[in-house]
Parts: structure tokens; C-alpha cells; sequence
């Protein structure tokens, strides 16, 4: 009989918080819109099981000695995990068609003005009574305006990590939710003439322009903004073991398997970040909204930069590939091209739009950067 | 000037300075292509790089004997197709 | 002259003791068995490399600063390797024929009673001098008779783990060993009729129960067992992960480096623990012994389950499949269908057999995290 | 009671506990299966997958032109072959 | 502009110091001997890349906190990625050509005079002012010598991690040079007659050798040098998973994924020892000068052996084979091939050279393990 | 005698005692290949193992059914010449 009651006594029924049991359906949630959306499935998967396996009451997967307890304290709070998944995205990034048209660098910056009035727009919400965001809160919550997964998960396990799951989720959805965001501002934005801008084919861009490319972003980072330099120093480190063709084997590693292996870990230690307490108030709310309105702002600064630009330059820019800057790879470019083809279905703008993607990857580390040393 | 003012002031400071950063840094980083990336290109040019795939053809050429092309074209396609395949599952 | 007397004093010839000598055999004889004859060479080949290295005198593997140091304690004494092993096998398993015919499940169930008579006899073993096996020794050994890798070694990393050594060599060897315990037991329970009995075809089972399963799983381990959750979850993430169908590259990487890399962290840091204090005792003959007894009590289980479930129900079973039930994936539904085939040729039982197999991997879990829950 | 009993008394009560409960669990399991995964397979079943095959296959016939079936076994066979020998090595 | 001078403060250009300069420059270097001279790129590119970050200003890389400490504290100073970099070394060695002619075994023990004699070179040097090498940083610095990396790494973190990173960029660079060292010394040593010198063909080498070498090496230095056990010991694991056959899939893993991902990490984290004031000294000017020496010396010992071999033997050895003694694995046997073709188109000494190449490998661990054994 | 040249006598004797023991060692390793391994390769000969390659070689040429030897000549220099670009690659 006593052994029947401990054995009770150990049950989850036995020991469920409401919080708990709600946090268990958002994690749900997170694996429906993973496999039945696909919404960025490889972080989301994990990430919602993760949430379900740190909810689970008695079992202590966030505590001492729990497995998500491990992970996460070894690869996120350390940072080495985004830094990894940096390592390998920058491994995957080729800067050709941004070397060959750098123009779009601007469009890039542009979007990046998505983070930086998300940052006034949280502050702002502290005139609302319930939200009390500091500034670092604030900071790690624009930098899902970004666009970027690690380095929002990296920035908020730095100056936010109580907020990291909720900013996590918001950057993740709202990175799958582009081709639902964006169309819509890029229409509003622009007209049926400037869609239908072609653009000027790409030039060849040689080996070692692509060689020397992220050794010269590297170098600009250390001298002007050190403290993005994890960030862009591993993203470069991987993007150099790509181009420079001698160490094809690690490359192939960093991403392929090691990506695997870090993105796995990643989200289970961000979901285990999806605990009640961390989760369920105002102000997750909030983030949920400040991420949409940063991806809106984000995609109109770019599309009207380039708008501007059309003012400035001969050189036409078809405003659509604006939208990719606020990075997002490779979906924001893939939106841009589809756009433009319902306008004119000869004009194919992807490549033209991973200019602008890419340096939307860049914009946001070197974003994060003025964030962590200004803020951090 | 209250708490609020105050963080208000602070968040409007870092959206200036850090626009600012940024399109000064992506600035920096288009001239940085346009005269120093683009003298390179000129001058090391991409080798034409026709030794590789002559020494392939070579070597398949002694190796294959008299097989007609579109075998040849089937083979590639299988090899390619199966290439696609297996760089999916990993 | 003092250098060469230094370098004497540093030999092993010069700090041999005779336990470590007669532990390097033991070590010998797993690589043996693991090499010349095949006995689950993946885990026992880097498991007796490991008992080797771990009784060199003077080399210090297993002490502070050791390698076999760090990996016992980063990776097996926090649970991590086991569970990472746990995911991998779930993402190579397939619960189609389970999920076809659930009746199985009652298979895999009656399999476990090797589990709880094996504790009930270490416990009955105290009765002679020289045996003192705690509650928590007992269960440690018992869960041998799970026929399961990881979770003997995840269990007993918790209760005893100055018997892990012991009890992963009993499990592996016994794994390896199912071909030759199993059909003597599987013959002598049945009647040539019985083992002639042909089983109806299995339903397709279509991808969303696939793929819900797992969840199901999950979510009833999470109500009625939290303490089993960190390796039905991890198993659960690893099954969910394949059948899902959007995450294939973490899933490959799962079940292959990932998981090869982690097997042989896994078993040089279970040969670390076969020193000769911990392992040449008779607590050690008492554990192969009982683990002897786990298995075939167990297959005995599963057999006498499955004619008791032909008398109370019309849909004949093949008994052979029974023995399946004490899971040793896929061997013992390998033996059921060799089995099978010698009294009926064109009778091929491996897919019946999958399903009880399969059922016993989450019925060892499960006894696993009740032990947890009322010993641990 | 001596020590040695009570751990027997102790040991069966786990024995009988652990049976029970394993038989349990795995027995909801079936009404899990029977009741909600199979009512989902009837309510969401397969899409008959012939999209992928049938795009391979176009995309295959388009670039292999007139090659005989034979031909065409023989690189399936082939690469299959060093498939199978490949995910072995691995 | 509070904010503006924060900013500027938190810039690289405000806080760099010249040594930190130089010592990217100096990282600078090694990433164009990698990229464009293909020096060993597989463990420069990253070491180069490492040295970049690890003096970068303000960015705190190898402090506490920063990426490379971790990667440091974690691999190099426990020595756990050295080791399984032998591991996959091990993996991808054939000591076929070694047990089909032992007497090469030899001409690896000679050209280990290298590291014996730089070591006496070290300690000699410290008669010039401003050299103050103890027995162990010139132990540290003569197993250059062995022309081995990861015994050099190995080593240096145990004995001298200090100097680390000189002895690392010593190592690895003059392993590149070999076809540039080696040849003049070859050439002066031999007379044409003995460059022409043809080698019977090696006999046919069963399994079961194969299997059994790494046993029988790991037994003899568990009884002479228990020292060299972590190194020796983690080699022969990673060849006998290759030999046996029963572990394919471990023994892919280890020579591909694992040491793939630990290369990287090896290479971040030798890199991250690059810091001006461990670096800018006159010692590694002594160390890069005694790196020549070493590697020198121990080509022409193991040529003057093959040609005292040749004196007291009648089968006669090609004395160019004894310059692979130094390892390099498997540049230096190229080398040897290339060079006796010079004198005889139609003698192809490659398989011949790589028996005393892999006993190198051998002899390099063994004056590691006496080094440590003696000196540690 | 002072500090340094303490420190030489100490790098002679590890010199000698280094160099003496590397030879022994090796030296008894030749022993053991010659007396051991070498004895060990005369009583368990490598099986001739021809199971193998027949089984594939009936296994294709069941598939293959009747293909001409320079098409599966062919294939084999695909495939075979994808293995090693492959392999280069990872
Ligand atoms: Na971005
Ligand atoms: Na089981
Ligand atoms: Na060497």
C-alpha cells in the first residue's frame, strides 16, 4: 500500500501546476507548427520538446543534474552553441552576389532599423502599466528584428536570459512567417512599375575576393565593434573554411554534422528556457507583438532604402530585393523573388535578393554588437 | 526628468548611434569591396580552370574505351541524380 | 644510472598489481568476444579497450586529470551518454508493426517480470554469506534482464555505480548471447503446433499515428511516470525526429554520429569501471548469474504470455514472438523468426516479432523509471 | 522482522507493484493505439504519393533520351550497389 | 555623444597594443601559408584564425567567459582533443608495410635522435643570454622533432603550456617544409648507387596481424612505459577499430565527423596560446631555429641508419627510405619516393617508405612517454 | 659544478637513456612481429574470401541481365570516380 501511494505520490498527475500543463501546449504548439507548418522545423522541434521535457513536474530536467539543466549551462549560458550554428551558417553563406552588387550593403543597414526602433518601441511599453523592460531587456528583444536565430539567442542569453525562450519563439515563428509578413508591406510599399525593375546581371565574382571577403569583415569588426567579434569572427571562420578550398573536410563538418549536433542541443536548452514563471506573463505578450511590428519595420526600411536609392543613383534597384535585408536566409530572398514574378514573370530576383539577405546577416551581428557594448 | 524619460532618451541615443554604426560599417565594407576586392579580382584573376575536368575526361576516356555518348549521359545523370539523393539525406 | 632507476620505477612491469592483470584479461577476453565473435562489438570493443586502459599502473586514466576520468564523469555519471544513445535508437526505430498489432504491447509487458523476479533473487541472494545487495544494488542488476544497452547503464549510473561495470558487461554479453539462451527456453514451452502458428498480415500503418505515437508515449510516461521520462523522452524526441519527416538531417545525424561518436565515448567510460576492486569480487559471479537468470525468466515471460493470450482470445498468436518481448533489438525477434522457420519454412515471423520487440525496449523504460521512482 | 525479510517483503512488494504497473501502462497504450492513432489513420490517411516518384521519373526520362531499359537497370544497379557498400562503410 | 564616447572606446582602435598587432599579423601569416601555400591547412587555418581572435582588443576571446577559453580549458589542457585526434589517426594508419618489413621499425627509432639531440641543442642554447629553458620546456620543445602535431600538443600542455603555441606553429610549419628540408640532406648523404638501390616487394600481410599489432604495441608499452599510454593507447584504439572489421561505422566516425570537429577545435584553441607576450620573445626564435634542427637531425639519422643497415645486413634497404623516419605521415614517404625516382624512374619506394613512416608515428609517442616519464 | 652544467649532464643522460630505450623498444617490437605475428599469420591464413565478390558478382549479373562488359566497364569508372570525389570531399 505504501509503495502504491509513493509510486502515486511519483506520478505527474499527482504533481501538475497549471502553469505547467498550459507551458506543455505551447511546446505542443511549437512541434504542430514545426511538422504540420514547417515552420523552421530544425529549431522548433526541438525546441517545443524541450519545453515539454522541462515542464514535466518531478522529473527535473532544469534542475542540477537534469539533462536540459546540463545543456543548457554548458552551450548556452557560455554562448558556444549559437557561436557553433554561426560557424556553420557562415560555412553554408556565399557572399558572390553581394561582392558583386555591394551597393546592397545599404539595403542590409537599412533593415536593421527594425531592431533599433523595436528597442524604443519596448522601452515604450513601459509607459503601459505590468510591463517593466530595462534596457537589456529591451535591446535583446529588438534583436529579433534581426531576423537571425543565433545571434538572438546569443545576445538575449547575454543581456536577457529570463526572456531567452520567449525571444527565441517570437524570432523563430516570426523568421517562418516571413512569406506571410512581408508580401503584403512589399505591395503597399511599392509600385507596379518599380516591381517590375530588372536588374543588371551579376558580375563574375573570383575566388579570392571570396577568400579575402570575411577576413576584411573580420578585420572591420576588430577595428571598429570587438564586441561582435564571436559573432562575426566565427561566422567568418566558417565562411573562409568554405571559400578558401583547402580544408574542404572541415567545412563539410562544420555544416553538416556539427550543425546537426549544436542545432539539437540548441533547442532543447532554449525550450528548456520555456518554464512557467520565464514564460507565461505580460510580458511575453509583449515580445510576441514588438517582434511582428520589428519584422515590419524592418522590411520597410529596406524596401524604401531602396526606394531612395532609386532617387540617388542611375543604377536602378528593384525595390522588392529591400525586403530581404532584414536577413532570414534564404526565405526573405525566396519572398522577394516570388513577389517580383507575379509582377513580371520573367524577372527572376533571387540572386539579386541574396545580396541584400547577406548583408542583412552581417547588419545584425554588427547590430548585436553595438547592443552588447553599448548596453551589456 | 523621470525614470522613463530618461530610458526614453537612452533608447532614442542607442537608434541614432546604432543606425548610424551601421551604415557607416556596410559603408565601409562597399568601398572595401570596390577598391580593394575588385583590384584583386583584377589582379588574380580566376585561373581557367580546365585541368581538372581534362584530366577526368582523360582518365575516363582511357578507362571507358568506345561507349557511346548518351551512355556516357545516362551514367552522369544516374551518378548526379543518386549525388542529389544522398546530399539530401545527410 | 639514477635516470634508468626513474625510468624503471616508471614501467608497469615495476607497479603491476594482480587484480590489474587479471582486469586487462577481462579486458582481453571483451575484445575477443566483441571481435572474433561478434558479441555486440560496438559497445564491448570500446568497453574492453577501456578496461585495459583504465588498470595500467601508473598511467592514472581514471584519476583526476585522467581521460577516462573526464569521460566517466562528463558523460555517464550525469546520464548524458546513455540518454544521447536512447535518442539515436529511436531515430532507427520503426513502431509500424507495433502500431499494427497493439496485442504486442502485452508481450513486451509480461517479458519485464525478468526484470522483478532478477530483483527478487539478488535480494534472495543476501541469504548467503558474501552477497549484501542493497535495495538499490538489486535493482541496478535486475534491470540486466531489460535486454536493453543504455538503460541498464543509465540505471545503474543512479543506483550502484560501483557495480555499472559488472552490470553492462552481464547486458551486453547476454545481448549478444540471445541467439544461443533463447530458442532452448523458446522449444521447450511450446508445442510444434504452436510454433507452426501463422499470423495474419499487418495493417499499413499510415504516418500521422506514426508520428503522433511517440507523443503518446511521452505524454503517458508524463502522468503516470515522470521518473522514466528522461529516457522514454530522449527515445521519444530520436522516434519523433524520423517520423516526422522535416528534420531529416538531425535525425540522420542522430542515429549516426551522434551516435557512433557517443558509443565510443560510452564504452571507454563503462570500461573505466571495471577496476579489479569493483569488479573481481563474487558480487560480480552473483550478477552474471542472475543476469543469466533476467533473460531467461524473461523470455519465459513473454512465451507462456502469448498462450495465455491464445486461450483468452480467438486471434491466434505465434508464442514464438513472446521471447521477442524482452527487446535485445533486433536479435530476439531475429531468433524468434529463425525459430519459427525451422517448424514451418514459409512461415516468417520477423515483422510479427518486431512488434513485441519493440514493445519490450518501452516496457524495460518504463520498469527502469519505476525502480527510479520507488528505489532511486 | 529481520533485515533480510523485510528487504524480501520489500523486493515483492516492487515485484508485484512493477508488474502491475507495466501491465498497465503498456495496456492504456492499446487502448491509446486502438482508440485515437487509429481514428487519426481513418481521419488523416496517406496521400497516395505519386508526385515525387512520377517527378524523378520525368526528370530522369528527359535527360537520359533513347537509352534501353537495359542500360538503365544496369546503372540503378550500380549505383544501388555502391550505395549499399557506401551506408555499410559508414 | 556620452554614448558616442563609449562607443568609441569600445572600438579596436582605441585599445590595440602593437603586440597584439603583430601578433595577427603573425596570424595573418599562417592563415596564407594555409590558404596559399597549402601548409598543413587542416590545423593552421584554424590556428591562424585562433591567433586573430585571441588578440583582438577588448573581445576577451581567451578570457574567462570568451569561446577560446573554454575551448582551451576543456580540450587542450585536459588533452582530450590531442588524444582523440590520435584516436582518428590511428583509424587512418596501415601498418601493413611496417609488419611486412620490421626492420623499418629501426630507421623510426633513429630518426628519433632528432628529438633527443635538440633537446641537448635546447638546453646548449641557454649559454646565450636571454634563453632560460628548463628540462621541460626543452623536452617541450625538442618533440618537434618528432614531427608529430598532436604529440607535440600533447606534450607542450603538460610540460610547457607557455610555449605552446610557438612549438605548435614550429611543428606544423616545418611538418609542410619536409619536401623542401628533406631532399639537400637525403641527396648529401647518399651516393646515386644507393638512391638507385631497388627493395624486394613486401610480403602479403594477414588480418590477424593486423589486428593484433596494436594489441601487441599497447601490451609492450604497458609494460615498459606506461607514460606513453594515453597517447600509444588512443592510436591503437582508433587502428584496431580499423583492422578488426566489426566497427566500421565507429572507425568512419573517428576518421572523419570526430576528428574533424576536434581539428577545429584543436586548432581555435592551439591558436588561442598566439598572445604577444607568450609568443614575442626571443625564445620562440629559439624554438622555430631548434624546430629546423630537430627535424634535420632526425632525417639524417634515420638515413645514416639505412645505410649502416646496409653494412651489417646483406638485404639491402634504399637508405632515402630512412628520412621517413621523422613521420610527417605520410609527406615525408612522398618525399622519399620522390627523390629515388630522381635516381631511378622505375623504383617506386613509397610502400617501402611508409613502413619506417608509421614506426615514426611509434617512436614519437615512445620519447613522448619517456619524456614525460622522466622529465614530467 | 654549476647549474648549467648540471642541466647538461641531466639532457646527455636523457639523451642516451631516451635513444636507448626508443631502440629497445622498437628492437622488441620486431621481435614480437617476427615470433609472434608473423607465426599467428601462418596458422590463421587470411580465408580466401571469394563469397563475397561472387555473391555481387551474381547478385549484378542477375540484374544486369545481358549488358555488354564495356557498359558495366563504364559504370564502374562512374561510380568508382564519384566514390573518390566523394571522399575527397568530406
Ligand atoms: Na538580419
Ligand atoms: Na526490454
Ligand atoms: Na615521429
Amino acid at each position: 500500500m505504501e509503495s502504491l501511494h509513493i509510486l502515486w505520490m511519483s506520478t505527474g498527475l499527482a504533481n501538475f501546476e497549471l502553469g505547467q500543463v498550459i507551458m506543455m501546449l505551447v511546446g505542443c504548439l511549437l512541434l504542430f507548427l514545426a511538422i504540420a507548418k514547417n515552420f523552421e522545423p530544425l529549431l522548433l522541434l526541438p525546441m517545443g520538446f524541450g519545453a515539454i521535457l522541462t515542464n514535466i513536474p518531478v522529473a527535473g530536467f532544469s534542475e542540477v543534474g537534469g539533462l536540459l539543466h546540463y545543456i543548457y549551462y554548458a552551450g548556452i549560458d557560455t554562448g558556444i552553441f549559437p557561436l557553433l550554428i554561426f560557424m556553420g551558417v557562415g560555412a553554408m553563406t556565399d557572399f558572390g552576389a553581394l561582392i558583386a552588387n555591394p551597393k546592397t550593403l545599404f539595403l542590409g543597414a537599412a533593415a536593421q532599423f527594425g531592431i533599433f526602433a523595436t528597442l524604443f518601441g519596448a522601452i515604450a511599453l513601459n509607459a503601459i502599466p505590468g510591463f517593466e523592460f530595462t534596457l537589456k531587456d529591451a535591446s535583446a528583444i529588438a534583436i529579433i528584428g534581426g531576423a537571425d536565430g543565433p545571434t538572438a539567442i546569443f545576445l538575449a542569453s547575454k543581456l536577457a536570459p529570463e526572456l531567452l525562450g520567449a525571444i527565441a519563439v517570437a524570432a523563430y515563428s516570426y523568421m517562418a512567417l516571413v512569406p506571410i509578413i512581408q508580401p503584403p508591406i512589399m505591395r503597399a510599399l511599392t509600385t507596379e512599375d518599380e516591381r517590375k525593375i530588372e536588374m543588371a546581371q551579376l558580375r563574375h565574382v573570383t575566388k579570392i575576393e571570396k577568400v579575402i571577403f570575411p577576413l576584411g569583415v573580420l578585420l572591420m569588426t576588430i577595428f571598429f565593434l570587438p564586441a561582435a567579434t564571436p559573432l562575426v569572427g566565427m561566422f567568418c571562420l566558417g565562411n573562409l573554411m568554405k571559400e578558401c578550398g583547402v580544408v574542404d573536410r572541415l567545412s563539410s563538418t562544420a555544416q553538416n554534422e556539427l550543425i546537426n549536433i549544436v542545432t539539437i542541443f540548441l533547442g532543447l536548452g532554449v525550450g528548456s528556457k520555456l518554464s512557467a514563471e520565464a514564460f507565461l506573463n505580460v510580458e511575453t505578450l509583449g515580445i510576441l507583438a514588438l517582434g511582428a511590428v520589428a519584422f515590419s519595420i524592418g522590411t520597410a526600411s529596406g524596401v524604401l532604402m531602396a526606394k531612395f536609392m532609386n532617387k540617388v543613383s542611375k543604377e536602378k534597384v528593384n525595390p522588392l530585393i529591400g525586403a530581404a535585408g532584414v536577413s532570414a536566409v534564404p526565405m526573405a530572398a525566396r519572398v522577394a523573388n516570388k513577389v517580383g514574378l507575379e509582377s513580371n514573370p520573367h524577372n527572376f530576383l533571387l540572386m539579386h535578393a541574396m545580396g541584400p539577405n547577406v548583408a542583412g546577416v552581417l547588419g545584425s551581428a554588427v547590430a548585436a554588437g553595438i547592443l552588447l557594448a553599448l548596453v551589456g | 526628468m523621470d525614470n522613463l524619460t530618461q530610458l526614453f532618451v537612452e533608447a532614442g541615443t542607442l537608434m541614432l548611434a546604432g543606425m548610424v554604426f551601421v551604415f557607416a560599417f556596410l559603408g565601409i565594407l562597399i568601398i572595401f569591396i570596390n577598391k580593394v576586392l575588385l583590384k584583386l579580382a583584377i589582379k588574380f584573376p580566376d585561373p581557367i580552370i580546365q585541368s581538372k575536368p581534362q584530366r577526368k575526361t582523360n582518365k575516363t576516356n582511357v578507362e571507358k574505351g568506345g561507349i557511346s555518348p548518351p551512355v556516357v549521359a545516362a551514367i552522369s545523370s544516374a551518378v548526379s541524380q543518386y549525388r542529389q539523393q544522398h546530399s539530401k539525406n545527410k
